[in-house]
């Protein structure tokens, strides 16, 4: 049942495109360009007709799973439901087709549009400013980054140094390395939380920066926020929030209120733009009114009711966008925020909270919980218990698959071994949540009986468990 | 709008089997003093009928391409786009997932990936193409963080004919890394490969040259490249318009060693900037294959020996290398790649090579036409791919509000970047003689009035 | 345009296979004096880009619902849609597909349907509901040739309050056969009962009643069916808007041996009259279903014992019957019932009874503003669902073209049916309060002045 | 694997809708509607929210096999790629959003479309007069014979019966019942033709029409069709046409041109508009001249340009549709038409009758080609020798499944023992046309080789063979 490549489908002078005639003269380029830059031959790209077009990537979308699918219970991605009436919006031709050099004049309601989910996002977070201009939740906290960069040169500090707790996400330390700091991994205490000592041996003068996720990636709210945020801003540090969790806390929390001075939103976690597959995301950066400044350019700015982009900004850290940022995902989230309004936001968190914790009290007892404390919207697991009979995660996992159903997050977060990080989202119905905990009861019950079978899943996919080593020792990475 | 399923019944169920009274009880763990005690500030909820009614209104506010003859170009290019990819890419199996790591149940995503790193590869004439990055500007970015890299020099030369918010870009990500850029002027509309030369060291980590460049022109490749070839360490990085590829020679041929730009022309609309997406393709070099930022999806077998597709030589990577990964990148651009994977298999060999013709020769008939006018000069002369730098006595700005009355958007005004004056007009496959014809005689009234 | 896959080189390959030398050899069999020998005067062919530039022309002639604000009704309501409908619809395995012949490949077409069945019964309050018919006026004429066969009579009361087009169609349909044809008169905005009383005697095969009428009050069903009860073998068949079934009595509970009616209100577009899809529902009988046209699924096993579903009682369809069928119809509107399902679904119970009050509501709240107009009489009274037959001293028509000058379509102008004089103004719950407000205003002007 | 009914998941107070609010007074409508006519419980429709109806639909077509899935063999149904351009002309919100009651001169733009329809369809049937009001093509012949009806009215003949061959569709017999005829059929002579001396038999001046098919449901052009045509008329009856295999012949004969009376054409065949699962269809009806006047009304019409619906129709057989017919079909049809134009339809013929001429040399050694003669756009095979073996037509129309491809249409026409009735269209390609005839070989070997296990498929189905006996005995109509 293999699909095969869609070059398999070719032949020569098979034509899938459909174009007008060309009505002015055709003229030989060769004539005018430098010699050598026209091509002798055309790009051997696949001669395929429009109907082998459709059924190549119609089936190819039957060998995939979205959410439309069922759960998507991966830890710290977010994966709830996609509304289909933000696809709507986003492809309304007034708001798709306007070019990025039209003046301003000219897109005013797109201007409109941004404005308000700016000043959404300041509201939901407690923030200030907002830019829009990161195009992925690393985008954004790679622009926060270099805010308080550019924050500290503007003051004349040399601080080198960016804290990261030891479960933060990997994108976290590479962020700091790729803005040019010294990534310092802090550990966590037994609790699942900041190490407090830990964290004041790590502070000193050449820290620029600590990063927190708030809930945590075991999902548990740091109690201690208040004390750990003094602490770095005694030592003259700054408070970098990752929006990865925001979901936990809409309505009930803010990083603002936390004294978080910069933090990055996910738009499409919190604010169910789609995956895609992995990508398109887009992620907003908000900071403290001190760090607007250094917010990237060009700046969206309101003036008696007219909406235009500032390029006025002689601190700003610079520009990480050709454009504007990832503008069809910002149309997305404003449905849904401005949708959901005032009281719909809260009513979110509080059933993936709700969906969350069930999912705990009914799994605790088939596999270990590592940290018993309160979590939020997401908890984490550890197959230890199952390990210790010769099946892994990974293997438990893979089972799921058998069983249509999306796997969690595993080996992640690295703190607990044979983690498995559960985040179900509020838009799963109970029937689903049943379902999933029934299925790992049922892969629980299978590893008692018969383990090599759960360790050789999964067992009715379209492919099998595929050799991931092969694959990086002997790179095939085109046709 | 609403998105819950549970009912309030449910969730008193739910809440006795936890074992807390409310639902506000799961929260405790928020210490109260930064509780939020009042509601946030924001409207009310609305339905989706007010909510078509709202955005609609806001659209209505918009001058859209439809209502507009637009000439504008210079990094967002507005092409046909066949019906077809917008049917494909609202298959809910396709957006609605997650980036692949379950590779079983993700064979669809992960085998569009293969076949657009192909076709990436293919039309640029590299050995080896990534999953996509964030966008043209941060692919020269994360490409210029990579030749630092690489390299470990840090000179980097790039000519002011290259887009200037590239340019922006380039240096917010080679900053923190002690990049030294070099911009080289302009000859004519060109890159003044003088000072290129002189600046050319071995010190240099890149040169980069934009192809077409901004200016719509064609850089004498083979010149530079073989300026390039005499030092050993420098790289070449080319940031290509893939669709001036469909006529123009691959930058792999000249022997580029990044190949780097704005995939959007590939069948994604022009969308007020984006989402669109950074294509990244290499030479076929294990070394600087290592050095590659973003996803790779690879070939492999199944247990059963079954072909199948994975994410591969994530050891690169952010999530499995942290603050040693060749970039903080994640999320990338996956559903943009998907649609510029259907663009290049339904244009096919055949297609791309003509709407880079159609291009092509639109702007040549324009260009003739605007020659004729007296007070405007074409900078490019006959060297240009599909757009023209086109310089009046008049100020840019005042021949656009001019068109714009006619409901002609003339171009973009270059006044903006603070380097140069003039229009950069671009055309497509999609106008018509009849409208080149209308922008012609607007164009006379605008300049000689 | 073009979808066809061979190339010049295939069909040389394929044409030696099958033996011959060019593809006109094929075509052989066609005698020459009727073998076209001339190309088709047909326009050249055009490409995506030239159609799309066409059609939006062609659209730019009309004027479209979103450009005015309509009180049309008669029969083709404007309801929000929500938005997964098309979505869904969209999905090609779906739209893509032919009438379910293997079942075994077409569980989804067939399950959609079997839950639409169970849901048009539900909504009507009926024993059994076909797979759907073509469309409102065609199925009250598949509901009188029904009545006709079950009950072996030939008189049809077919009161003035039904819509004057499903009227014409019923009498088409009856016409071979000989359908005697009574109509009754109006007592204001309803069927005039007595005149009814009168008609109905034990030769009479069907009443025929619209609930809610063609001019919008709600007949009094109880005394009807009364009435009909009287006479055993005469068939009350109801023509039912399904929208107002959230907020009236089902016609099962009034007795009704057949119900039918326009289901386009069920999350199906205006989209000028077509495609809808007309439903049919009747009494849980088995010599009613044996007579009932249509297709039907039902639930059933596979050789294991799963669950399934195929069509059925096709001996009383045309390719199984022939001349003997109880209709000739073969394709139904699948796809438009498909979207009444999903609308039905999400709507829910609670939703489509909001959809009806809301509808109810607002337009009481218009007639009561109407009535403050004098020179305007309102003729249903307070008996209305969401539609409401409005006269004035002035001519309708002219009342519509003065509030069409203020972007309003004031409703259907009733004059055109040759019947009655006024306007028929239909309310939807999409329709706001500042809207109904403006309506008023301009209609007070439009009267008095 | 079986998805539950949508009712299933349904819990009392779930919502899948969004109403605004009600900005007006609610009031009762039980105080001003008649007694007992406001019903006291809302209708049991399901209580879900908008996930889970999306989940299920999602699901539910994942369980269907459409155009976009693969080869759709079923003669006479002309199941070929439905371009999607066409769908998104059909959306376009100045052609979709537009109510039937809107005076003509709002809707100018769309019936310039459906008269341009009208026009093309004239010419490429060589019919005079066209209507396009019938909804499918059932409908069509129904309105078709009607016409003729109407027209021996009119006349004062009283004709009572129609002919029919008996390879005609059902649909024929049961039209002319439906319109008040008596079906008489007429037997195929042993090319698999209209016998001329059974049709000579049948004529008499109590035949109103004779219906037909050319090419026939074997795919064979009827040679003799202009002396057909001459007996017809010679005594006094007309000819109807039955256009359900018109991809055989367009831009090479007309039915016109073989003096064909009426015709009816079906768009969602012939112009690619999708099926739908079982519609919606459309089902216009040429005329020539004589009969225009007896067309239903309304009439589109055009005078100095500009389009208007004439009413004014005294001999009309009437309506026969609520409003004009099936609209949004007929938009399809018009891009398709317009966008192939004057060459591409004739393309379209000769690669589908190509592809028809293809399957049958490479499958008649297999299965029994029982009429030799020349065939066009489908033929018919006989299961015959494999029936021999304990294996019917059915059970290889189930195994084909098996290997993912749709079955023929089978078991019709009625005249060919264990038929299978072919039709690939013009859009398949060479490696999916090679592919079914490489099954089909495949499935003559595995009759000869494990006859039991072909009598048992479908076996890779999401359900196996179902009980349709049960189904009808039992009638389990709704939940």
């Amino acid at each position: 049942m293999n699909e095969p490549l869609i070059k398999d489908f070719s032949t020569p002078g098979r034509k899938g495109y459909s174009l007008p005639e060309l009505d002015v003269d055709r003229v030989d380029p060769k004539a005018s360009l430098p010699e050598g830059t026209v091509r002798e031959e055309a790009p051997d790209l696949p001669e395929v007709s429009e109907v082998d077009v459709v059924r190549h990537f119609t089936s190819l979308s039957e060998m995939n799973y979205g959410v439309d699918s069922g759960i998507y219970p991966l830890g710290s991605c977010t994966m709830k439901y996609n509304p289909k009436i933000n696809e709507d919006v986003a492809r309304i031709p007034g708001l798709a087709n306007i070019h990025p050099f039209q003046p301003v004049n000219e897109v005013q309601g797109s201007l409109s549009m941004l404005y308000d989910l700016k000043r959404y996002l300041a509201e939901i977070s407690g923030m200030d400013e907002i830019t829009l201009q990161p195009a992925s939740g690393a985008h954004g906290e790679y622009v926060g980054l270099m805010i308080i960069r550019k924050y500290f040169e503007t003051r004349g500090e040399e601080r080198n140094k960016v804290i990261v707790p030891d479960s933060a996400h990997g994108t976290n330390p590479a962020t700091a390395t790729m803005a040019g700091y010294e990534a310092v991994e802090i550990e966590s205490n037994d609790r699942g939380m900041v190490d407090l000592d830990s964290l004041k041996e790590a502070l000193d003068d050449d820290v620029a920066a600590l990063m927190l996720t708030n809930p945590n990636t075991l999902g548990i709210f740091e109690k201690d926020i208040c004390e750990i945020a003094d602490l770095v801003h005694d030592a003259g540090g700054l408070l970098y929030y990752d929006g990865a969790n925001m979901n936990a806390i809409l309505s009930y929390a803010r990083p603002g209120d936390m004294n978080f001075d910069v933090m990055h939103f996910n738009l499409h976690k919190t604010f169910s733009t789609p995956h895609g597959g992995g990508g398109p995301g887009s992620g907003p950066v908000g900071v403290k009114r001190f760090l607007t400044p250094y917010l990237p350019k060009p700046f969206l700015t309101e003036k008696e009711g007219e909406y235009f982009w500032d390029y006025d900004r002689p601190d700003s850290m610079g520009r990480v966008h050709s454009f504007y940022g990832n503008y069809g995902v910002m149309l997305r989230a404003f449905t849904y925020i401005r949708g959901h309004g005032k009281t719909g936001l809260k009513e979110i968190t509080e059933n993936a909270v709700l969906n969350a914790n069930y999912l705990k009290a009914k799994l605790k007892d088939d596999y270990e919980l590592p940290f018993s404390a309160d979590s939020l919207h997401e908890f984490v697991l550890s197959g230890s218990k199952q390990k210790e009979k010769g099946v892994s995660t990974l293997n438990i996992a893979k089972r799921l698959l058998d069983y249509d159903q999306y796997a969690p997050t595993i080996y992640f977060p690295l703190i607990v071994k044979e983690s498995m990080m559960i985040e179900p989202t509020e838009t799963e119905n109970l029937r689903s949540l049943d379902r999933f905990i029934e299925t790992l009861e049922t892969i629980s019950r299978e590893i008692d009986e018969d383990p090599e079978m759960v360790k050789k899943a999964p067992h009715t996919t379209i492919v099998r468990k595929l050799d991931e080593a092969q694959a990086a020792r002997n790179p095939d990475l085109r046709w | 709008m609403k998105y819950i399923s549970n009912t309030p019944e449910e969730q008193k169920k739910m809440l006795s089997d936890i074992g807390v009274e409310e639902i506000t009880d799961l929260f405790s763990a928020i210490p109260d003093n930064i509780k939020l005690d009042k509601p946030l500030e924001l409207p009310d909820p609305i339905s989706e009928l007010e909510m078509m009614n709202l955005v609609n209104e806001r659209a209505s506010r918009n001058t859209d391409l439809t209502e507009a003859d637009s000439y504008l170009g210079a990094g967002s290019y507005d092409h046909y786009i066949p019906s077809i990819i917008d049917h494909m890419v609202l298959r809910s199996e396709f957006y609605t997932a997650y980036t692949p790591y379950q590779a079983e149940l993700s064979q669809g995503t992960l085998q569009a990936i293969y076949e657009y790193q192909s076709m990436i590869a293919e039309l640029t004439g590299m050995g080896i193409a990534n999953a996509s990055l964030l966008d043209g500007g941060s692919a020269l970015g994360e490409a210029i963080l990579m030749a630092l890299r690489h390299t470990r020099l840090n000179k980097v030369i790039m000519p002011k004919s290259i887009h200037p918010s590239y340019r922006e870009v380039g240096r917010t990500y080679g900053g923190p890394h002690n990049a030294d850029f070099q911009e080289i002027g302009l000859s004519g509309s060109l890159t003044d490969l003088e000072q290129l030369e002189e600046a050319l060291d071995d010190q240099t980590a890149a040169v980069i040259i934009q192809y077409p460049n901004f200016y719509g022109s064609v850089e004498d490749m083979k010149k530079i490249a073989a300026m390039v070839e005499k030092q050993k360490k420098t790289l070449l990085i080319v940031a290509a318009n893939p669709i001036a590829l469909g006529m123009l020679t691959p930058p792999g041929e000249f022997g580029a060693d990044i190949v780097i730009g704005e995939g959007q022309p590939l069948g994604n609309g022009v969308n007020y900037g984006g989402p669109y997406l950074g294509y990244m393709a290499i030479r076929d070099d294990r070394r600087l294959l290592r050095q590659m930022p973003g996803r790779l999806v690879g070939k492999t077998e199944d247990v059963e020996g079954q072909e199948g597709f994975v994410m591969t030589m994530q050891t690169r990577e952010q999530h499995i290398r942290r603050e040693k990964a060749t970039s903080n990148i994640c999320t990338n651009e996956s559903l943009n790649a998907l649609m510029a994977t259907i663009y290049m298999a339904t244009m096919g060999k055949k297609g791309i090579e003509e709407v880079a013709y159609q291009s092509f020769n639109k702007t040549r008939y324009l260009k003739g036409r605007l020659e004729g006018i007296s007070g405007l000069e074409v900078v490019n002369g006959d060297n240009h791919f599909h757009e023209i730098w086109v310089k009046t006595e008049k100020p840019a700005s005042e021949i656009f509000s001019e068109l714009y009355d006619k409901c002609i958007l003339a171009g973009v005004d270059l006044s903006q970047f603070d380097e140069e004056e003039g229009l950069l007009i671009c055309v497509t496959e999609k106008k018509t003689r009849e409208d080149l014809d209308k922008f012609v005689s607007a164009m006379e009234v605008a300049v000689n009035e």
